[in-house]
């Protein structure tokens, strides 16, 4: 075997294959990675600062663009925070909007991640497809809320709008052809010897580490540790509906494209029992006059399951109309640096975006 | 060789057909309005039926898209790489915040008007702009190259002192090779 | 797995039945996707029924909204003429000037395509730039969605059948927490203000109720309104009127509020502590005031402040005018008003009572003793009612009632009672005459709607058991053989609308009523009493059709003299409009005399 | 309301070890206020012995007021499903921290993040200055007095053309002919 000079790499941050641009530094020897180091900031948009400067309610703008793939969880994560500290009830209708909200943004994000992980194998047929499909599901968004992508929809007290019957109709539609076109989807991607290739035995997350790292959602699943805030910690209705929490066993790409494919078909099966158990009654409790409403003094911290794994809000109030701190702990901020830099090395460059694909890595939330 | 006014009309009119029917777009999702690219480049919208398609290096590509705010480090980087652009080059601005500031007019790390470090042929509205509007803006763009008023790149020759300038108040550790060509 | 995987090669070829689908890409441009009904595209704003109120301006959380003046839109009241511009370089879409929006005016429509080479095109004003966008709307809030608070916290009252017992205080007030809840509705936008005779700073103080801090809010009423026990309770709050919520919903309670702030004082030595008032030094200068109604008390107040030696010459034992006798005291309770008097004592305010001028002292030595003459007399005489018969005994105009029993005096009405009048005093005077167990009945030429009187006002007696005839025109008093009141003969109206004004009431002929009654209290209303007055002083200070003509600091001919109140031509007939007077006199005196 | 048993144990069992004050906060929530030297000594003994083995999230707070930061460790426990906040206050002046990247390796970002907005020093603490800005040599960014506003004003580019734009009560007043008094002017309209 010959001895390569070590050579420095950078990866990035022009476009390194996921959501947002970051920079991996790598030193590698050959086409394998020795060390990685993680720099962020190219997206460093001061978000925590911009609300200190909003006030309780026109800050709920802000949150969706946290992380552009999964803007759903961000809003009713600061929903969630601000109505602890406020003592505010939500109605019931409101939390199963909010449950199939976040599903339906489930859904698309993982299209999305169909076409990316499937993308970086270079399955581009799969990409065509899911986003392709993945704008039924932004239509769905846009008839109950008004926008494609961001919807600015959940905030604190219930959501904006409430959800019309046809509406419903279309949601229930729109699944059954989801859970149709997933199984041409899974024929692409997991019936492929390409990609079963690429996927088993790479990237691998240790395990007995994998806490200790931070791993939280599907990465950790993927490791056969059931944990999901849904399960955990039930918000909104959840504890109402039936579902599974998948796992699989071996930490590797592939034991995480199983959970996410599983987690697919539980999302559906959600958005239905949701559909169906939806009572009537009120969407909002209206918070007060926005420009003169006061959270009481307090810390609160919320959590809810995002594609990439837990999403954190700490929300703090000095008795005034203003947050006095928010802050925001995505998924990928472990994943994107902690766990990346230490997954990376043996690996090879051009596995890396595949990687970072599967681990659900997000710039813009860890930067924020 | 062909030096009569008429006959270079001729010349500039395919030309200005022939590029703007074959945009590269550098890929380089800058903001967060690189989500609604995947929706504009696949099956619903297919961008590539107006001969839009991703390019992997500025090398190879005509159109920078700026989605979205810049982070002063972002912005150094998006100068290197429209530097790097061989001419003729076109950039379109994307969303509110690259026209002023957008939601992040009042954060200390994004820019506000992206015309002041970069000349901007097309911006398109939107926060974010779907893809109806992303469209719309090549299509913008395609009209100016026929028309022959997309010069981006010789503005930003001509006027290279002023960008500088303005480009050096932001970044404050300036390390990189010289604009040449 | 091993080395070729057939499976896995061939698989993937599944793909290939898709061939035959029908594609769902969008033609360009031939085809395109019309944006959901729900969808958040470029702004528009019907600018008729925007009042320009800036909510949308405040609530931007990307400060995108701009607040300016179009020349094309005419000065109106409850209408700033300022209109929201646009700058789309900043919009995020996320609607929320939309719901916040108090007169749904500003909606987000369905175009969303917005591309230019001219970065400065970005700024625009929604209803003149797309003018033709109104079929377009498609975000828009109404009530429900709205998240502008449309509903008043409802005021608590006495029992209808419980108020006719007594004369307390019928309003109980707002507890803390519902007039937290109340202030929190007002958007501060300060449409109020100018309709407000006297100017208030009315977003101010509620902004200061809504954040807890009740003493400033009385700090801030009580820079240009002495009076303000007075207004929180029986004020005519024009600024009501054109609150930007009324528009659709309930105003804000501002009077209320105001009440709710002067309650945090109920002494006068809290009032004096909160309030803190800064006397200035005495200047030297001297001025008289004729009558303690609210105009001369605050002309006094201010000029007491500002180191003037301030004396008021009331004909009656007590101070207050028409507040004091015309109020009934279930409305205005009198601890208020000696409260009010005793503030005003503590910081330098002299009062001589029973002191009428023209009898117990001249109006000479007034003007010749002091620097500058303050006259706020009002207005006494009642205006006749002018039917037949009106002379009778039993006839009695509501004011000289309402002296009488607010004078602690007695009146018998008998068992029935006609009130003729649709104004505040025909109603006071139904309700005095209600508690004294009567049962009354209003007649009123015009129909409900147009009672000049407050609906609440109108509501209160309806619930306290007077009846309201409307469209009903006395056309004469008929006596009993002792030659005293026996009923009231009425027609009925239609109303006839005329050009240019208000619907005229035009009888209709056969339709005489006879309502019998006791007693007829007529409310059709005042006028001034200018005898005290020497005629060589009447040759300067103008009284054209019985109220002194005066200048914007409320100057009469004369220099030296000064004038306000009911009696003065010159804005409304109401308590805030005489508060107006004297604050503005005592500008005048002060320009007069310190020409500052 | 469910009887608090599991946290309320949990809180014993940590303010007997280590004498500090905590409060159960509500159900799957307690908290513990600890002195800056003793959090690190708190957070593992909650690992290894508490099973709080996984650390949800770390953050500070500008307490301008007090002059103190306030930094607040969130530990979970998914056996008992339970967050435990182990928070300490530090001076504002010269703030210095314990590192705790090796009780968690992933507490290396979060204190790099914190060391850069907040400018907490970190001894010990590895990985480069810089965390999401370049070259910044003002303020660290999230102290509660750099503001932000005035800075992007300052430095970036602003559009002309808005000049013209009056704030309502202004012009309400104007046309009035009053004035709001100087001491009622914080209660205006926030603009």
């Amino acid at each position: 075997m010959i001895r390569e000079k070590e050579t420095t790499l950078y990866l990035g941050p022009q476009h390194p294959g996921i959501t947002g641009n970051m920079m991996v530094k790598l030193k590698v020897q050959g086409d394998t990675v020795v060390k990685a180091t993680t720099h962020v900031g190219y997206l460093h948009r001061a978000f925590e600062k911009l609300i200190e400067q909003r006030n309780w309610l026109n800050a709920f703008t802000l949150l969706c663009r946290f992380c552009v793939p999964e803007p759903d969880p961000m809003e009713l994560t600061y929903a969630r925070a601000v109505e602890e500290l406020d003592n505010r009830e939500v109605p019931e209708r409101a939390q199963y909007i909010r449950v199939i909200v976040m599903e339906l943004a489930r859904l698309q994000s993982f299209m999305l991640w169909y076409a990316g992980q499937a993308g970086s194998a270079g399955l581009y047929t799969l990409g065509q497809w899911s986003v392709g499909d993945r704008n039924y599901i932004l239509d769905l968004f846009e008839e109950l809320t008004g926008g494609r992508i961001y919807h600015m929809y959940i905030w604190p007290g219930g959501v904006r709008r409430d959800v019309t019957d046809t509406w419903k109709d279309k949601v229930l539609k729109t699944m059954d052809y989801l859970e149709k076109r997933q199984d041409d989807y899974n024929q692409l991607m997991f019936d492929n010897t390409i990609f079963q290739k690429r996927a088993k035995g790479v990237g691998i997350v240790p395990k007995d580490k994998a806490i200790e790292w931070g791993v939280v959602g599907p990465p950790l699943r993927g490791v056969g540790i059931k944990s999901d805030v849904r399960i955990d910690e039930p918000y909104e209705v959840y504890d109402k509906l039936d579902f599974e929490v998948p796992t699989a066993e071996g930490g590797d790409i592939w034991a995480r494209a199983l959970v996410r494919k599983e987690e697919f078909r539980q999302s559906i099966s959600i958005i239905r029992q949701a559909i169906e158990k939806m009572p009537k009654g009120d969407y909002y409790n209206k918070v007060p006059n926005p420009m003169k409403w006061v959270v009481p003094e307090g810390q609160a911290w919320a959590k809810t399951e995002s594609v990439r794994g837990e999403i954190g809000f700490y929300v703090v109030s000095n008795g005034t109309n203003k947050p006095y701190r928010v802050h925001a702990k995505g998924a990928a901020y472990t994943h994107g640096v902690t766990v990346l830099e230490k997954i990376l090395p043996g690996q090879n460059i051009a596995d890396i975006s595949f990687i970072m694909n599967s681990l659900g890595v997000c710039p813009p939330e860890i930067e924020r | 060789m062909i030096n009569d006014k008429d006959s270079q009309k001729i010349v500039d009119y395919i030309q200005n057909f022939a590029r703007k029917q074959s945009l590269f777009v550098m890929a380089y999702g800058t903001g967060c309005g690189a989500i609604e690219i995947p929706a504009t480049m696949t099956s619903r919208y297919d961008a590539e039926r107006f001969g839009i398609r991703g390019a992997a290096t500025p090398r190879q590509a005509d159109v920078l898209l700026i989605t979205g705010y810049l982070a002063t480090k972002t912005l150094k980087r998006v100068i290197r790489v429209y530097e790097q652009m061989q001419e003729p080059k076109y950039v379109i601005g994307f969303g509110s915040c690259t026209i002023n500031g957008g939601m992040y007019f009042d954060s200390y790390n994004t820019i506000n008007a992206l015309e002041q470090y970069i000349p901007v042929d097309v911006y398109i509205n939107g926060c974010m702009p779907r893809p109806e509007s992303v469209i719309s803006g090549f299509v913008k763009l395609q009209e100016l190259i026929q028309q022959g008023k997309a010069d981006n790149g010789k503005k930003y020759r001509e006027n290279l002192e002023w960008y500088r300038t303005n480009q050096k108040k932001i970044i404050k550790n300036w390390k990189m090779p010289d604009y040449n060509w | 797995m091993s080395f070729i995987d057939l499976k896995g090669i061939l698989q993937p070829l599944g793909a290939l039945k898709q061939l035959g689908k029908k594609p769902h890409t969008i033609q360009f441009p031939a085809e395109s996707i019309e944006a959901s009904d729900n969808y958040r595209g470029l702004h528009f704003n019907d600018l008729d029924d925007c009042i320009g109120c800036g909510n949308c301006s405040t609530i931007c959380p990307n400060e995108a909204i701009d607040m300016i003046d179009l020349l094309n839109i005419k000065e109106k009241k409850g209408d700033s003429s300022l209109r929201p511009r646009i700058d789309n370089g900043r919009c995020c879409w996320c609607a929320l000037c939309v719901d916040v929006c108090p007169t749904g005016s500003l909606s987000l429509t369905k175009d969303y395509i917005f591309v230019t080479e001219d970065p400065n095109d970005f700024l625009w004003t929604p209803g003149i730039d797309n003018k033709d966008a109104a079929d377009k709307i498609s975000y828009t809030s109404d009530v429900s969605t709205s998240i502008s608070m449309y509903d008043r916290v409802p005021m608590r009252e006495l029992e209808g059948k419980e108020r006719v017992k007594s004369f307390a205080e019928v309003v109980l007030g707002y507890s803390e927490e519902e007039a937290r809840a109340e202030a929190q509705r007002c958007i501060s936008c300060g449409l109020c203000v100018e309709v407000c005779p006297e100017n208030m700073h009315i977003p101010e103080y509620i902004n200061a109720i809504a954040q807890a801090k009740d003493k400033d809010a009385l700090r801030i009423i009580y820079d240009n309104n002495p009076l303000p026990e007075m207004c929180g309770k029986v004020c005519t709050r024009l600024c009501e009127d054109v609150c930007a919520m009324q528009v659709r919903g309930d105003a804000v309670a501002i009077r209320w509020l105001k009440r709710y702030a002067t309650e945090t004082a109920p002494t006068v030595e809290l009032i004096k502590e909160i309030v803190d008032p800064q006397i200035e030094e005495p200047n030297g200068f001297s001025v008289g005031i004729v009558g303690a109604g609210p105009a001369g008390l605050t002309a006094a107040y201010y000029l007491a402040l500002k180191g003037y030696d301030v004396t008021i010459y009331e004909a009656q034992a007590h101070a207050g005018g028409m507040i004091m006798y015309g109020i009934p005291k279930y409305r205005f309770p009198l601890e208020s008003i000696d409260k009010q008097i005793q503030y005003m004592e503590s910081i330098g305010v002299k009062i001589k009572y029973n002191t009428k001028v023209g009898k117990d002292i001249s109006f000479k030595e007034i003007y010749n003793n002091n620097d500058a003459v303050f006259v706020g007399i009002g207005l006494q005489i009642p205006w006749n009612i002018g039917i037949k018969n009106e002379d009778s005994p039993g006839v009695i105009p509501a004011i000289d009632y309402l002296t009488i029993i607010n004078s602690d005096g007695k009146f018998d009405v008998g068992k029935k009672v006609a009130v003729i009048g649709g104004g505040n005093v025909a109603i006071d005077g139904a309700r005095v005459a209600a508690r004294y167990g009567a049962d009354v009945t209003i007649l009123y030429r015009r129909r409900v709607e147009d009672m000049p009187a407050d609906w609440e006002e109108i509501e209160g007696a309806e619930h306290e058991g007077v009846k309201i005839v409307p469209q009903a025109i006395p056309t004469k008093i008929i006596r009993n053989k002792e030659g005293k009141v026996k009923g009231v003969e009425y027609v009925m109206a239609k109303m006839v609308a005329q050009d240019g004004g208000r619907p005229r009431p035009v009888a209709i002929e056969g339709s005489e009523t006879i309502y019998e009654c006791d007693t007829v209290i007529g409310a059709i209303g005042q006028q001034a009493d200018f005898d005290w007055l020497p005629e060589n002083y009447k040759e300067k200070v103008i009284i054209e059709r019985g109220k002194i003509q005066v200048n914007n600091l409320r100057q009469t001919g004369d220099n030296k003299i000064f004038a306000g109140g009911d009696a003065v031509k010159f804005g409304n007939s109401d308590a805030i409009s005489a508060i107006a007077d004297g604050f503005n006199a005592v500008k005048g005196i002060d320009k007069l005399l310190l020409n500052k | 309301m469910t009887e608090l048993i599991k946290e309320q144990h949990l809180l014993d069992s940590l303010t007997s070890a280590f004498k500090i004050k905590g409060r159960v906060i509500r159900d799957r929530r307690v908290e513990v206020f600890a002195d800056k030297k003793m959090v690190s000594g708190i957070l593992l003994f909650a690992k290894k012995q508490l099973g709080f083995i996984h650390l949800a999230h770390m953050t500070c707070i500008d307490w301008i007021d007090e002059n103190k930061f306030e930094l607040i460790y969130t530990i979970w426990s998914p056996i008992e499903k339970i967050h435990l906040f182990v928070k300490t206050k530090i001076e504002r002046e010269n703030p210095e921290m314990e590192n705790i990247d090796s009780i968690w390796d992933q507490a290396n970002t979060y204190e790099r993040e914190i060391r850069e907005m907040f400018g907490i020093q970190f001894p010990g603490l590895i990985g480069e200055q810089d965390f999401a800005l370049e070259d910044w040599d003002e303020m660290p960014p999230m102290r509660k007095d750099f503001d932000t506003k005035k800075y992007a004003l300052e430095t970036y580019y602003q559009r002309p053309g808005r000049e013209d734009a009056k704030d309502v009560r202004e012009t309400i007043s104007e046309r009035s002919g009053t004035k709001v008094p100087d001491f009622a002017k914080k209660y205006s309209r926030e603009k």
